[in-house]
């Protein structure tokens, strides 16, 4: 079967935080462990800027969605920012759904998240 | 409505990397039964949430679990439409507790109902009339049915 | 193998329409079962030849008969490998009708079946149980099965 | 449901014939659509070069090939020729399968179709 951390393709450090390379589609038999990966790596850099690649994403549900919202809290208790770009049709129609798409912080692309 | 007549069958048993083999079938299904890809993507969001709820809270992440998925072409009140039900054996579940919640608090959880709800154009929980089980009936309409606003 | 008990459980109509939703499933399911794109490809092909012989030859084109389809990850002589059952309602069938032609001569039709037992490890037509239809069962290894050459 | 003739996507004549746009799927239940329309257009143009763009042709069944082959012995009956290019990996798969990848003409591409 396909290994539950799939979702989390990888991370590269920025001046003032990290960016964090999403893959593959996001439902709930994948959540949990980019879950786990990505409360990890908050953990372990304490990033003051957590930007989130998505353009490798298709599909998401709301259980990736849930994933986002823990860390967008996170990242807002710590004072700290949380940014998206790469949004791809479906996972844009899940965020309207979910009335989430005013609330993310969302570029359209890595320079426009190193500044947002 | 009963099992075995349906245009389209799928049993699956409850594994969570099967919602993926879910989608690929609810997909194509819906795609092939006239809607567009666009529309086609918000019902195998729909199905989606509503498998990952009866893994979840109905069989409580057990794996070896049935859920079946029905789809048919039908007429609602005279308009195309095609009909997805979900069913489950899951015992005692109560089906006053599967609501949607307000979306005004930004929390994790609680979206899977208000998804399903906002996507089809009805939505309808009930026993199985066999007692042992939960039966999601969702109604997508061709045309005119649109997402719908506001809570349900 | 009893119907009802596989992991997956696919029941459709006959319908030409519904290959290419058997083609989706099948093609998410081998993935994830542990093929690699490659071969899942092949085995779909597989599948969709022996869907689409059903709708032909065992039904003559009548739409509204079911076909199953039931995917298991199974044990093939200790080597992990996933097995394909198709199975129809048809009456009457001569098995012994169903069998590849030799491809030196150029002509159209008669591939399907060398097509399934190229892709395929093991393929094996019988009788159902009950005498009511044909049950195909069909075996791809997740290594080392490989495309097999010359006829068999 | 699906047009049954969706696999047609239109053609265009050559100097010495025609090029036919295939597109979509061709399983069972487009190639009887396919079919119709081929030949049609093989005996209003009685083309001495048939091109067939399979470039947006993802997937192809023995149906499909059947038929490839009929148009295959009409054009050879003809005196005329039958020339494939774009083919992607599944129809490429099909035909090793078939073992017809070495009895078709496959050109690389329009240029080379239009000369092979
Ligand atoms: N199929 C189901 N079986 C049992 N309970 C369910 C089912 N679907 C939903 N529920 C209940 O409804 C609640 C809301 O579900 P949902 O909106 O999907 O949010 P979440 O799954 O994140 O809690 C769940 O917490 C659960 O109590
Ligand atoms: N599921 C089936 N039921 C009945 N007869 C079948 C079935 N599958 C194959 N056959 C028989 O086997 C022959 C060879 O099938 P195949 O290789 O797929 O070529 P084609 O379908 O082009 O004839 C068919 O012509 C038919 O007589």
């Amino acid at each position: 079967m396909a290994k539950s951390d799939a979702s989390f393709a990888g991370s590269q450090d920025l001046p003032d935080g990290v960016v964090a390379t999403l893959a593959g589609e996001i439902d709930y038999s994948r959540s949990p462990g980019l879950r786990n990966k990505l409360l990890e790596l908050v953990a372990a850099k304490k990033p003051a800027r957590l930007v989130l690649d998505l353009s490798g994403v298709p599909y998401m549900d709301s259980s990736g969605v849930a994933t986002l919202v823990e860390l967008f809290q996170a990242q807002r208790r710590a004072n700290a920012k949380l940014v998206l770009f790469g949004l791809q049709p479906k996972v844009k129609g899940i965020f309207e759904i979910a009335r989430l798409n005013t609330v993310f912080s969302i570029a359209p692309d890595l320079e426009g998240a190193k500044k947002a | 409505m009963s099992a075995g007549h349906a245009q389209i069958e799928l049993r699956v048993v409850s594994k969570p990397d099967y919602l993926a083999v879910a989608r690929a079938l609810v997909e194509t299904a819906a795609q092939k039964m006239g809607f567009d890809a666009e529309t086609a993507g918000k019902v195998v969001l729909a199905v989606d949430e509503a498998m990952a709820n009866v893994i979840r809270h109905g069989y409580g992440g057990k794996e070896d679990q049935p859920i079946w998925i029905r789809i048919d072409p039908i007429k609602d009140e005279g308009a195309a439409a095609v009909q997805f039900v979900i069913e489950d054996q899951c015992a005692g579940v109560d089906l006053g507790k599967i609501k949607s919640r307000p979306l005004d608090e930004i929390k994790p959880g609680g979206l899977g109902v208000h998804i399903i709800q906002e996507v089809m154009d009805k939505v309808e929980y009930r026993r199985r009339d066999d007692g042992r089980g939960v039966t999601l009936r969702m109604v997508k309409r061709l045309v005119g049915g649109g997402s719908q606003t506001g809570e349900k």
